[in-house]
């Protein structure tokens, strides 16, 4: 029974670390240009984070090592240091644009300008970390995150044509705007494959202390969690192409734009929801990449670590996220656009991904790490795939960035 | 024992179980006419950056000299005869609260993060 | 006393007398002797890379895909047969001939038995 | 959408391509894997340059400024009729609505500025994300009085430009 209390709550948790700043605005950008047509992104792109959380979990239960750690060990400082630079910087990226989501939502319901909260939002991100264990701040991000599910309330409430939506879920060439719309397709893989969420979720498996009687609920709680999590963003989709696309608001250009998705269905209350999803998935978003630059760094030059501890206890650990707090705060202090700045970080984390997975191949065949839970068949095969998209996306990503649909 | 795979960039703890750093460097006593012998273990940011090319280690030593004194103008070393166990973790007998290797993590403690309320 | 740091060893480039590339280095072998540690053998060439990784098989796989297999061996080299006085610029002391007999195959063969026992003593579980 | 880097079509490809091959061959790599084994992967190497070339001429190819800037001033237009909407019935607080007509007369403005067409198409167009440009203002300064009135005029006049604009950007879209 308590067994089964975690595994909801593990679920409940990985959607409130896959739904944050990057994954709605990428949604609701696709939704209201192209229709269903990118459903396939958000499909395929929570499958490939399935699979690598199920090992980073898988990972963390049976070596007691978290991803990063092994990374370290296994492939020595000098190849670590790239990973861990790249990781740092689309998390600092990542971890602004997520400051900027709350940020935004806090103009939304003050009608002070988004400027003004990027401090405040990352003091009371810090603050909660600093007094905080991380059992409180993994289950207070997860039930309250609850309250994205009104874009699935909504989808359902719009009554979309199921076919079209199922169409969507299989590839297709673009009618029009193709380069636009493979920047979108990198940028939805980028904000579901997001790094972060796996190394999170290892060190979150070595906070929780899990042993190998934890597989078969890490396994559960990967798959459903995740699935669970794309079932959001899916549904962000589908609202923003019926209300969003259907008045012919085909650029979202604007964060401005972002809330009118909900008026149509919800009327005042569509607003508040909006609100509300927006400040809550990104507020969690930004918990845990500040726990996870934090996590990086004291993994890597084997520091103490430990959200449980005392900030005493582990003085480094909290300088770092302190550290990178103050410092994500500072792009949107200066009034960087949120919404720009997010795309531009998950097209980003999409080109950083193979610096990060390909270690996975490696590790999770190592029997010295893993023993006789090493990967099988399908999840090699799924390793290699995630990586050669990797690679794809990296290459294309960065050209895309630059013209993307200019 | 394979030293990169088995030894260098493991994790380092304590006596007390204290996680205080990885092998960042493993220093051996060349001697004609006989096998090197390992005399010990290198911890410390000197080290990392000798591994990353000469000048950073240069840079480095020079910030480390400059910002903690003669103490730290060297990396960190553990005698070979301290090292217990090799393992997952790299177990060593040693206090790191008696050794120069948490300096900066004390002053940091007690001149930041302990100043600020709730710590 | 010449001290020297092994981990400046690690992914350099092994030269012959001649100055002619034998290889990188990616494992350094040592051994309990009593208390003490001893270096035994350098292990020189992208196959010890991957058995240091584990992944022998899958390693081999990705280099005959990409036909970047250029040998099938790897060197081990003994301790004396190796200058590492300036770990910098490992050299080699025996001309390129002799390190015929040090080479193991790919897959492994010709390995002693003691070298596949990689469990340290103390392992913890 | 509008890229952080704008830069000119050309200077793309080569100048990417080996900074982020060589990245990954780092991570690869392990604790120093024989680097001049990537350089015989040149086949490699060349595909994707390949791939980049053909990505680089695709974008090229879809970005006319004229239909990317009426598209947005379009989006913008309908962004701003529909905030009104909102407004008017109660579920859009009057801060964000204003807010919310100030960014968009804010990008009309600027999408009106981005079109350097002599032609009297172009000039059509332009004409028209003006119209758009000034109704969103004066919805704004109605949506800050209060006037639901005022407001509801430059609806009015908010559809009517759209039209124009819709009319004028016709002859000079894609085919979609």
């Amino acid at each position: 029974m308590k067994k089964l209390i975690e595994i909801s709550l593990g679920i409940v948790t990985s959607v409130g670390g896959f739904l944050e700043v990057g994954s709605m605005a990428t949604a609701a950008q696709a939704g209201a240009t192209f229709g269903f047509q990118l459903i396939w992104a958000i499909l395929l792109g929570t499958i490939c984070i399935i699979f690598l959380v199920e090992m980073a979990g898988r990972f963390a239960a049976v070596s007691h090592h978290t991803i990063i750690d092994a990374i370290r060990e296994r492939f020595g400082f000098n190849a670590f240091l790239w990973p861990l630079l790249a990781t740092l910087l689309v998390n600092f990226l990542v971890m602004s644009a997520e400051i900027g989501g709350v940020a935004i939502a806090a103009e939304f319901a003050t009608g002070i300008g988004f400027q003004w909260w990027a401090l405040p939002v990352a003091f009371l991100t810090w603050l909660l970390l600093w007094k905080g264990t991380f059992g409180f701040i993994e289950k207070g991000v997860a039930i309250l995150g609850l309250v994205t599910l009104c874009f699935v309330v909504a989808a359902v409430m719009l009554k979309p044509d199921w076919e079209a939506v199922a169409a969507g879920a299989i590839p297709s060439l673009p009618g029009h705007d193709a380069a636009n719309y493979w920047f979108m397709a990198v940028s939805i893989l980028g904000a579901s494959i997001s790094p972060y969420l796996f190394t999170f979720y290892s060190s979150g498996a070595i906070e929780d202390k899990w042993d190998k009687t934890y597989l078969g609920a890490n396994r559960a709680i990967a798959g459903l969690g995740m699935t669970f999590g794309g079932t959001i963003s899916v549904g962000v989709l589908i609202v923003a192409a019926l209300v969003l696309g259907a008045h012919g608001i085909n650029q979202v250009e604007d964060y401005h734009q972002l809330p009118l998705m909900l008026i149509p269905v919800f009327g005042f209350w569509g607003f508040v929801l909006f609100v509300a999803s927006l400040a809550i998935a990104c507020f969690g978003a930004a918990l845990e990449i500040g726990l996870q630059q934090a996590y990086l760094v004291a993994q890597g030059f084997g520091w103490t670590w430990g959200e449980d501890l005392k900030p005493r206890q582990d003085p480094a650990f909290c300088g770092v996220y302190t550290l990178s707090l103050l410092l994500a705060a500072i792009p949107i202090t200066l009034g960087l656009d949120p919404l720009k700045l997010t795309i531009f970080s998950m097209a980003l984390t999409a080109a950083s991904l193979p610096l990060t997975v390909v270690p996975f191949l490696f590790l999770l065949n190592d029997e010295r790490y893993v023993g006789e839970h090493r990967n099988g068949v399908i999840s090699n095969a799924a390793v290699i795939f995630i990586i050669a998209l990797g690679f794809v996306l990296a290459v294309v990503s960065i050209p895309l960035q630059i013209f993307g649909g200019s | 024992m394979d030293l990169l795979r088995d030894l260098l960039d493991k994790q380092v703890v304590d006596r007390n179980q204290v996680k205080i750093g990885k092998v960042d460097g493993v220093v051996a006593e060349l001697r004609p006419g006989r096998p090197p012998r390992v005399l010990a273990i290198e911890l410390g940011s000197i080290t990392l950056a000798r591994r990353l090319g000469a000048r950073p280690g240069r840079w480095m030593a020079w910030l480390a000299k400059t910002l903690g004194g003669k103490r730290h103008a060297e990396p960190h070393h553990i005698g070979w005869n301290k090292v217990r166990d090799v393992g997952v973790d790299i177990d060593v007998d040693i206090d790191v609260r008696r050794t120069a290797i948490f300096d900066w993590q004390d002053w940091l403690r007690d001149h930041v993060i302990g100043r600020i309320p709730g710590a | 006393m010449a001290t020297v740091n092994l981990e400046h060893l690690a992914g350099r480039r092994v030269l012959s007398l001649r100055g002619k590339s034998v290889g990188h280095i990616e494992e350094i072998r040592v051994e309990r002797d009593g208390d003490e540690l001893l270096v035994t053998e350098f292990h020189v060439g992208i196959f010890a890379a991957f058995e240091r990784l584990s992944a022998l098989p899958v390693g081999t796989e990705v280099l005959d895909l990409f036909r970047l297999r250029h040998r099938d061996y790897m060197y081990r080299i003994p301790w004396d047969m190796l200058d590492i006085s300036d770990p910098a610029r490992p050299r080699l002391r025996c001309r390129l001939e002799q390190l015929s007999h040090m080479k193991v195959g790919a897959d492994g063969k010709g390995r002693s038995p003691a070298s596949t026992a990689h469990a340290s003593p103390g392992r913890k579980k | 959408m509008s890229p952080l880097f704008p830069v000119r079509c050309r200077s793309a490809e080569g100048r990417n391509a080996p900074n982020s091959k060589s990245r990954h061959a780092d991570a690869i790599r392990g604790k120093g894997w024989a680097a001049e084994k990537w350089r015989t992967a040149r086949p490699l190497a060349e595909g994707v340059a390949l791939l980049l070339v053909l990505l680089g001429l695709a974008a090229c190819s879809s970005s006319q400024p004229i239909e990317k800037q009426s598209a947005l001033a379009a989006s913008a237009g309908q962004t701003a009729t529909m905030v009104v909407d909102a407004w008017a019935s109660g579920a859009a607080p009057t801060a964000y609505a204003s807010a919310t007509l100030q960014s968009m007369a804010e990008s009309l403005a600027a999408a009106g500025r981005q079109i350097q067409s002599d032609n009297s198409q172009g000039r059509a167009v332009v004409t028209a994300i003006g119209q758009l440009s000034a109704a969103t203002r004066q919805a704004q300064a109605g949506v800050e009085a209060g006037n639901p009135r005022q407001a509801s005029q430059a609806q009015h006049d908010l559809r009517m430009a759209a039209a124009d604009l819709e009319a004028a950007a016709k002859p000079i879209a894609p085919k979609s």
